[in-house]
């Protein structure tokens, strides 16, 4: 059971991650990474509406029918999602007032209602709990590493505005990386956002092959050849 | 999907509507207890954004009331509907600020504006826009101190040929590069004060006091 | 010169201009090689069923014998070029750019050059039948001489199924340094015209256009003058443009009609041979002679003196280049055919054949060869291609593998012409492409064939081993209640034999 | 004139406020769906179906439920699950009575439930304050965006496709950089209408 | 067997190479090219040689990254050409890393990740020149007045230095805008077109290139001649530059005589910005245009259009680079439903069928 | 509040019935797909894939579980044919076509045991007990089976010769 929750986990953070591999939640992705913070504050909402939707689904998977299933799944997801957006209007305005257009979105964030149908429908609570937690946590990631990349080209600072949203102890995260720059706005406009997924898809493809050709290398090649049903 | 074998009673059409149905009752039963919960923070949380906006033209010092009391709602010349949130000491108005907006070069720029009584302008800053960052985004306080230059000027101080930008024989500093921004906020701020000289007399009647909550007293006020 | 053009003609897409290079040896007669040592002549050289040998190791022939009788609607016979001995029927290099062994027969000439007597020569072909003078061009062994070496009796029978009206020569020789038409039409004219009266009486069509490009003056004037004892062939001047003498260009150019595709020019009414061919027609027909040797021209700036040789087919391809005076230089390829649709070959030892019209032994600067480079989508591929095709996309596509959409996207209408490769700036293979796709296709279509059949097999034998399994199972049983059966006879019989007692 | 006004709203939603690569809407769909040209237009239409609709039954809602009963709050749960079951319903009737149409659409319906664009349509719609007709304007207008931004991108992939693209940059990142061109083009229209 | 390759025909080959071609593109930029730097001095010198340097190099190291070899692809030409074009569409003044950031974007993002040479979709020069111009929108506005080389008013060598290597504001004090550019910002301000030129004639000075603007601007004549030689050496065909230029003349002419006080008129719209640069050099581009003709016509027609609808109702006052991007994007649709009809079939790819079989004729 | 909650749960309750009718009276029976695909497959149940036959097999690939490269014997065609039915992308260059291969009998050592006969999937080899076998090249996929069983190691598998006919240029990019 174990290595199953280290599958998952993986999948969730890498392998199967919901950006890099199944190029879901790209709308919120390119929208909100205009800085690292707002994508941490994105990626935050989004882990935990994927969390509650994971154990919600899973919980009630034995009753719904395959005719209802979706408009299901999505009152689930949006009952969830306006509860984030209304607790956040109350209790994180500032950072509300950035991602706001995007919280609802978070609805149709595809990844979700993604996860939905192909994990939490088919399979027990705690699993769903930790792949939404997984799924979460890679899509953080990403958004956090596109919203650094952008930031630091586009603007020369990262993690500015850090404060709003975790307080203000965080305000030691805010650099100025690149002083007296005269910035790049091109990168954080949206034909910059694209470009630079485009890039950070093709690093971590980089990552990957040099990853597996470390590890051809230390296994023998039996060990790597898949097994065959019979 | 891969549900393996159904029991009859799923596949009825009752069945369904009773699950959607059902879900939906618990979805909305569980949005209005968290809208309960919320609803009077975020108003806070809204007020107090607006409040911030406004004392950024309006220096703190010029008023004792609750600038977001008793909004005052007058007719902008287009026919839409414009809020006036006036500051006032004892009961006089002593300052007001409103929303104007100009064209720039790329989309429309909105501004809030504070006057005093007199119609002097304390100050100007900009609620949102989409010029060209590194071109026109310096009319944002955080990027240049050009905005502030407004401060304290007035319709007659400069003169009204000279509410221009340099290149148009005015007075004011453009930015090298992009006209089109500041001449916008320029208009943006004479309209505005145009509006103040000409809705002069409504704008300086003093709020009623006797209102306890934040009600849409004034509405009518100018029509008289 | 002077020669009348006659009808206005109609304009080809594409097409390129490459240099001619004929002046090598256009000027040279026709000139008879002496004969070989040994003739290796291949049991296929034509399109079809390979030829089944007649002869044995060890047989004296006499020149124009059957060697080997064709089998099949489409394919044509064998003759020997000359007398001599059979050395044997085996496996030889072929006349193919693949250097494959193919069947071949093997001949010492004895020197004799002795005609068999057995054909008597018809009086006068013009009284004979259609169908007699198509069973006598088959017999010969007859195929086209244009490169395609479709067996000409074939198409000769054409009349059968389709209303033709009009018989084209191709004279047009479009493809560079190639002059062994053009020394025909200049050396033999009337014997050439009385060829294609003879076709054009086979195939029953009052018309004939002798169709000559621009560039070949001498020819033009000496068919234009013979023509004149024919009155319904007309000589036509053809703007000199490759490849003028595709048979579906030529036709387009004379009469304005597209051949549709993936059909032949006999749905237009229209059928097109060769010069060569027509000439063929009237040896077999005049004197008997079946097809047993063919003009090459042997050319290249490689070579040290280019001609134009009659040549008995088998001969190794290193007599002819030995006969020209050898190399001037080490050429950089030695090609069969002309530049542009031309095969290169694996080796000087394989023989002439009834397709081959020229032998170039080309040096590095003739053949321009550059490094390959990406495609720039300069679209050059498509101005020139005569086809209308989009060369450089058919070739993505196959480079990419999917070669479902390049045959969406025209593959199977391309000639393999070669005018985009030749305007490629970025000298992509092109043809190659098309080629292999070609072959690749047919290829897995020979495989998807052969899985059908398999699939089939498969099929009878699981039902056999069904049926194997049924018998067993009822064998058993019928066993089991024989058994049973005899228990109880014997039970009764022990019973009765109870009871009697 | 009128008419004027409403092509410019077309005009604007489709190329100057492009759903997908001004508004950042529907990428999903866009990175999924465009690796052929046929699938492509085919995702378009669907699209584009849903879309008009969606805008249409977010207006009746937003008129007829919400205002009146002042539940904005329930905006988002309502729009989502009209759009799910117009959609569900879509890909059944469609499945039903054209098979040959949902070879084309079929395999799309489900996965346009799940397109932002749809939802985010809807949404804005309401915060513009848009009329009835501006409202179905807008959607169609979106959708036509939408629509050819897909097909023109399906075009480019599949040219790629065949490209020799270096392979880190194979498949999914070129793509995301070619959409990233397009966007880049795509500004060219700024300005073209005020909005 | 033979040792040499099997390779299959043609056995003979057109003198057509990939470096003829650019370096006849190269031949036709040359005389527009040198009038300009004369026109605008020393800076644009500097700038025009920095361009250049920074595309090959950057066209280098991506070949070296990629590790396919280099001397092939760097000595054809094509790097060099699309830092030329580059640096033709720049203000002649710019500092210099606008040319070196310009150049990296154009070989790298807009070459050489789609696997370089003939693999690209859009126009790499002009994904460089509008990616810079939306990042830069200061530098990339400033525009001078020409000062041709050795004028009394012409900056020396070491200010041009200063200038182009330096951070010197010299250029504010000059700065003009492009005729385009001041058509577009006193036509906002509604004013009229008579208004706006006060008589002088414009048109005139447009075409002999006496006026602010980058190098590709300020020779249309030159340009023009550039482009017939290159139509007369068969590099490109006159599909394009014709539909181009006839369309966005045809849009400028209607809207002109509907009211030609808002609208200007066709000659000035093109010889004005980059239209016949745009019209010869750019749109011509052989990897990001179509193939056929019918798709090269709509090609052009596509880019005229939206030239002129940029021009003169969206934001930018020259929309050329924009244009052709956009119609880059719609090349491959354009191919794929614009394709030469195909010998024997009809236009739908269905074979030709005669009535009566073996018809008579 | 209560209004909130009740419309919407009437909403609830259309929408769910419209789709439990509209489940009732649009259903469509299960796909066809597995026939389709099994049609498409070779048919020589051969069990190279990795499944006891090509009916299983073709179930595997109809419901995602096998990819469509799964069968070696059918090769390209087959993947570029699956693709196509399936709607999926696959990269063709990962396959690496196996050259088409037959089994050949060493008539020397082949002493009529009729093992490999009663092995093969597709009757292709020919011969009764104590006679030498030959196989019927025709008929013949390659697939290995009868080789194992034979006792004195006398049947190899041989890539097929081109011939004059069925020989073709090589793919520019793959040629030397
Ligand atoms: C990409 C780009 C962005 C621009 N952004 C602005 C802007 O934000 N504000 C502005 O006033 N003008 C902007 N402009 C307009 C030009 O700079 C215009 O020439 C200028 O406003 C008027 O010229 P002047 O300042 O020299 O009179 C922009 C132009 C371009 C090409
Ligand atoms: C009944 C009949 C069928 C033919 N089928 C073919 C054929 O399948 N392929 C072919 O290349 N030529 C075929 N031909 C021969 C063509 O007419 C033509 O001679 C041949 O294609 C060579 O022409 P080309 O060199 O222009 O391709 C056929 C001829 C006849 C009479
Ligand atoms: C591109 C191309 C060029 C050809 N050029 C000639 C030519 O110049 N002369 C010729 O006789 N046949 C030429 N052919 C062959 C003809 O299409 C056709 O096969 C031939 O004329 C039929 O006559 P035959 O059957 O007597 O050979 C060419 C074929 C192709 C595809
Ligand atoms: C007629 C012609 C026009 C060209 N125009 C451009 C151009 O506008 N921009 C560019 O980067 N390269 C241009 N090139 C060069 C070349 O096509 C370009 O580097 C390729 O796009 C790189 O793949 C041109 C080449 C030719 C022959
Ligand atoms: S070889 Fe084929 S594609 Fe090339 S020009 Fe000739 S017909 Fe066209
Ligand atoms: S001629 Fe060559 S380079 Fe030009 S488009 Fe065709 S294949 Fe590409
Ligand atoms: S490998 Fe192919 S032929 Fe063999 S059993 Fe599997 S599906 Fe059938
Ligand atoms: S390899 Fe052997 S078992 Fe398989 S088909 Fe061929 S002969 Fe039969
Ligand atoms: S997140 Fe917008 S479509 Fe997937």
């Amino acid at each position: 059971m174990s290595s199953d929750y280290g599958r998952i986990a993986k999948d969730g953070i890498w392998n199967n991650n919901i950006v890099f591999a199944q190029a879901l939640g790209l709308c919120p992705l390119l929208a909100v990474t205009g800085t690292a913070s707002n994508g941490l504050g994105m990626g935050l909402a989004s882990t935990v509406v994927m969390i509650a939707s994971g154990l919600l689904i899973s919980l009630f998977r034995g009753i719904i029918t395959p005719q209802v299933r979706i408009p299901v799944f999505v009152l689930i997801i949006a009952v969830l999602v306006t509860l984030v957006d209304m607790f956040m209007n109350a209790w994180m305005h500032d950072l509300h007032k950035v991602l706001g257009l995007f919280i609802p979105l978070i609805v149709t964030n595809c990844a979700i209602l993604g996860r939905a149908e192909s994990f939490a429908s088919r399979n027990n609570i705690l699993p769903s709990l930790f792949d939404g937690l997984m799924m979460g946590v890679g899509f953080t990631m990403v958004l956090v590493m596109l919203g650094a990349a952008r930031e630091v080209l586009g603007s020369g600072t990262l993690f500015a505005n850090a404060a709003l949203l975790l307080g203000q102890w965080a305000s030691f995260m805010e650099l100025t990386l690149i002083p007296d720059y005269k910035g790049f706005p091109l990168i954080i406009l949206p034909p910059g956002g694209f470009v630079v997924l485009g890039f950070l898809l093709a690093g971590k493809r980089l990552v990957d092959r040099v990853m597996s050709n470390r590890q051809k290398r230390v296994t023998t090649p039996q060990d790597s050849a898949t097994a065959t049903p019979t | 999907m891969g549900t393996p074998v159904e029991p009859q009673y799923r596949k009825r059409i009752g069945y369904q509507a009773m699950l959607l149905g059902g879900f939906s009752t618990l979805a909305t039963a569980l949005l209005v207890a968290g809208n309960i919960a919320t609803k009077d923070v975020i108003a806070e949380r809204q007020r107090e954004d607006m409040l911030a906006s406004l004392s950024a033209v309006v220096p703190a010092g010029n008023y004792d009331n609750n600038l977001l009391e008793n909004p005052l709602t007058l007719e902008r010349p287009d026919g839409k509907p414009l809020s006036v949130y006036r500051g006032t000491r004892g009961n006089q108005v002593t300052s007001m600020a409103y929303e104007i907006s100009g064209q720039g070069y790329a989309g429309e720029i909105r501004l809030i504006m504070g006057l005093d009584a007199q119609g002097k302008v304390l100050g100007v800053r900009v609620l949102s826009h989409t010029e060209t960052p590194g071109l026109g985004d310096k009319i944002e306080v955080e990027k240049d101190n050009w905005i502030l230059a407004f401060n304290g000027l007035s319709l007659g101080n400069p003169p009204r040929e000279k509410w221009r930008v340099k290149k148009d024989g005015g007075q004011f500093d453009a930015f090298s590069g992009a006209t089109i921004t500041p001449r916008a906020v320029l208009k943006a701020i004479e309209d505005g004060l145009v509006f103040h000289q000409e809705n002069n007399a409504a704008l300086r009647q003093p709020p009623v006091i006797n209102t306890d909550t934040v009600t849409r007293s004034g509405v009518n006020s100018y029509e008289q | 010169m002077g020669a009348p053009t006659l009808t206005k003609l109609f304009k080809i897409r594409g097409g390129v201009h490459p240099d001619d290079c004929k002046l090598l040896s256009a000027d040279q007669p026709i000139e008879t090689l002496p004969m070989p040592e040994l003739l290796h002549i291949p049991l296929q050289q034509h399109i079809g069923a390979a030829a089944v040998p007649m002869v044995r190791r060890g047989e004296i022939v006499k020149k124009g014998q059957l060697l080997a009788r064709s089998q099949g609607a489409i394919s044509a016979p064998v003759h020997a070029p000359t007398s001599g001995r059979i050395m044997g029927v085996g496996g030889y290099p072929a006349h193919h750019a693949s250097g494959l062994s193919v069947r071949t027969i093997t001949l010492k000439p004895d020197g004799k050059d002795e005609w068999r007597d057995n054909t008597p020569p018809v009086k006068d072909p013009f009284t004979l039948s259609p169908e007699e003078i198509s069973k006598r061009v088959a017999e010969a062994g007859i195929v086209g001489m244009g490169g395609a070496t479709f067996p000409s009796a074939v198409k000769l029978n054409l009349r059968k199924r389709y209303a033709l009206h009009t018989l084209v020569l191709n004279g047009a020789e479009c493809e560079p340094y190639l002059t062994c038409d053009d020394r025909l039409m200049r050396e033999q004219p009337s014997e050439i015209l009385d060829g294609v009266a003879l076709m054009a009486r086979a195939l029953g069509v009052e018309q004939v256009l002798f169709a000559i490009e621009s560039n070949k003056p001498e020819a033009q004037a000496a068919i234009a003058e013979a023509t004149q004892a024919h009155p319904n062939i007309t000589m036509v001047g053809l703007p000199t443009r490759y490849p003028m003498g595709s048979e579906k260009h030529l036709v387009q150019t004379l009469t304005g009609k597209e051949t549709p595709a993936r059909g032949l020019t006999a749905d237009i009414g229209i059928v097109v041979h060769n010069v060569a061919t027509a000439l063929a027609v009237h040896e077999a027909l005049h004197h008997g002679r079946p097809l047993i040797s063919r003009v090459v021209t042997v050319s290249g700036n490689a070579i040290n003196q280019p001609r134009n040789l009659r040549v008995p087919l088998g001969t190794p391809l290193e007599n002819l280049i030995e006969h020209c005076g050898g190399y001037k230089q080490e050429p950089a390829r030695l090609i069969s055919g002309g530049p542009m649709m031309g095969q290169p070959l694996p080796s000087t030892r394989v023989p002439v054949v009834k397709g081959s019209n020229g032998l170039l032994a080309l040096t590095q600067d003739e053949i321009q060869a550059g490094h390959e480079m990406p495609c720039i989508r300069c679209a050059s591929c498509v101005q020139a291609c005569p086809c209308g095709l989009v060369p450089l996309e058919m070739a993505a596509n196959i480079r990419a593998g999917s070669l479902d959409n390049s045959v969406n996207l025209g593959l199977l209408d391309c000639i393999a012409c070669g005018s985009c490769a030749y305007v490629c700036p970025s000298h992509i293979p092109l043809v190659q492409y098309f080629n292999y796709a070609k072959g690749e296709l047919a290829s897995r279509q020979r495989m998807q064939h052969k899985q059908g059949e398999t699939k089939r097999l498969a099929e009878a034998r699981s039902q056999r081993m069904e049926a194997i399994k049924k018998a067993k199972r009822e064998a058993m049983m019928k066993r089991k209640k024989e058994m049973e059966a005899k228990k109880k006879r014997e039970a009764e019989a022990t019973a009765a034999a109870e009871a009697q007692a | 004139m009128d008419q004027m006004e409403y092509f410019l709203i077309i005009l604007s939603t489709a190329l100057v406020n492009n759903v997908v690569l001004v508004k950042f809407l529907g990428l999903c769909p866009l990175m999924g769906v465009s690796n052929k040209l046929d699938s492509a237009l085919g995702m378009g239409l669907a699209t584009t179906f849903v879309l008009t609709l969606a805008a249409f039954a977010g207006w009746l809602l937003e008129h007829y439920v919400l205002t009146p009963l002042d539940l904005g709050f329930l905006r988002i749960l309502t729009f989502i699950l009209v759009i799910a079951v117009v959609v569900q319903f879509t890909e059944m009737a469609v499945r039903k009575t054209s098979p040959a149409l949902y070879q084309v659409l079929g395999i799309f319906l489900p996965l346009i439930t799940t397109n932002c664009a749809v939802l985010g349509v809807a949404l804005l719609n309401v915060q513009q304050e848009n009329s009835f007709l501006e409202s179905l304007l807008y959607g169609f207008g979106s959708a036509m965006g939408f629509t050819l931004v897909l097909v023109m991108f399906a075009g480019l992939r599949e040219r790629l496709a065949l490209a020799n693209v270096p392979t880190a940059f194979a498949g999914a990142p070129i793509a995301y950089v070619v959409a990233g061109l397009m966007s880049l083009a795509f500004m060219g229209f700024a300005g073209l209408t005020t909005n | 067997m033979n040792e040499a390759p099997l390779i299959s025909g043609p056995y003979t080959h057109a003198r057509s190479s990939i470096n003829r071609t650019m370096g006849l593109v190269m031949l036709a930029l040359l005389p527009a090219t040198l009038f300009s730097l004369y026109l605008f001095g020393w800076p644009a010198i500097f700038l025009f040689i920095t361009t250049l340097i920074a595309a090959m190099v950057a066209e280098a190291i991506s070949l070296r990254i990629s590790g396919r070899p280099s001397r092939p692809f760097l000595l054809d030409g094509s790097a060099l050409l699309t830092g030329w074009l580059l640096a033709m569409t720049l203000p002649p003044w710019a500092p210099w890393w606008i040319g070196v950031v310009g150049a990296l974007l154009a070989i790298i993002v807009g070459k050489q990740i789609f696997g370089g040479i003939g693999q690209n979709l859009f126009n790499p020069a002009m994904v460089a020149r509008v990616a810079l111009l939306i990042s830069f929108p200061l530098e990339m506005t400033l525009f001078n007045p020409p000062i041709p080389l050795f004028s009394a008013q012409a900056p020396g060598f070491l200010d041009s230095l200063s200038i182009t290597f330096g951070n010197s504001d010299h250029l504010d004090a000059i700065s003009s805008a492009t005729a385009l550019g001041h058509y577009k910002t006193e036509l906002s301000r509604g004013l009229s077109i008579t208004d706006i030129t006060g008589g002088t004639d414009t048109l005139w000075q447009l075409t002999t290139g006496t006026a602010a603007g980058s190098m590709g601007e300020t020779s249309a004549l030159l340009l023009l001649l550039g482009g017939l030689f290159l139509l007369y050496k068969r590099v490109i065909t006159w599909h394009i530059p014709l539909a181009m230029l006839g369309t966005l003349a045809l849009c400028a002419g209607i809207f002109h005589l509907i009211d030609p006080d808002t609208y200007l008129g066709p000659l000035t719209h093109l010889m004005s910005g980059a239209a016949i640069l745009g019209a010869f050099f750019i749109a011509t581009d052989l990897v990001t245009s179509p193939t056929s003709i019918r798709g090269q016509l709509i090609f052009g027609a596509g880019c005229g259009l939206l030239v002129y609808v940029i021009r003169t109702f969206a934001g930018y006052p020259e929309g050329v680079a924009f244009a052709v991007m956009l119609m880059n994007a719609c090349t491959p649709l354009i191919d794929h439903y614009f394709k030469p009809r195909i010998y024997g079939r009809d236009s739908k790819g269905e074979p030709l069928s005669y009535a009566e079989k073996g018809g008579e004729s | 509040m209560t209004a909130a909650i009740l419309i919407i749960t009437a909403l609830g309750i259309a929408m769910g019935t419209m789709l439990g009718v509209a489940a009732r009276y649009l259903a469509v029976e299960d796909n066809p797909l597995v026939g389709e695909i099994e049609e498409l497959l070779p048919g020589s149940q051969c069990g190279q894939c990795g499944y006891p036959g090509c009916t299983p097999a073709a179930e595997a690939v109809a419901n995602g579980e096998a990819p469509v490269t799964m069968c070696p014997p059918g090769g390209k065609a087959l993947v570029e044919s699956l693709a196509e039915k399936l709607g999926v992308s696959v990269d063709l260059s990962d396959v690496d076509e196996k050259q088409p291969m037959i089994a050949f009998v060493h008539e020397n050592f082949c002493i009529g045991c009729t093992k490999c006969f009663k092995r093969c999937p597709t009757d292709a080899i020919l011969g009764g007990p104590k006679q030498i076998h030959a196989v019927f090249s025709d008929a013949c996929t390659g697939c290995e089976k009868c080789v194992d069983v034979c006792p004195t190691e006398c049947i190899e598998l041989r890539v097929i010769k081109p011939t004059l006919q069925t020989w073709y240029w090589p793919e520019p990019s793959k040629a030397a």
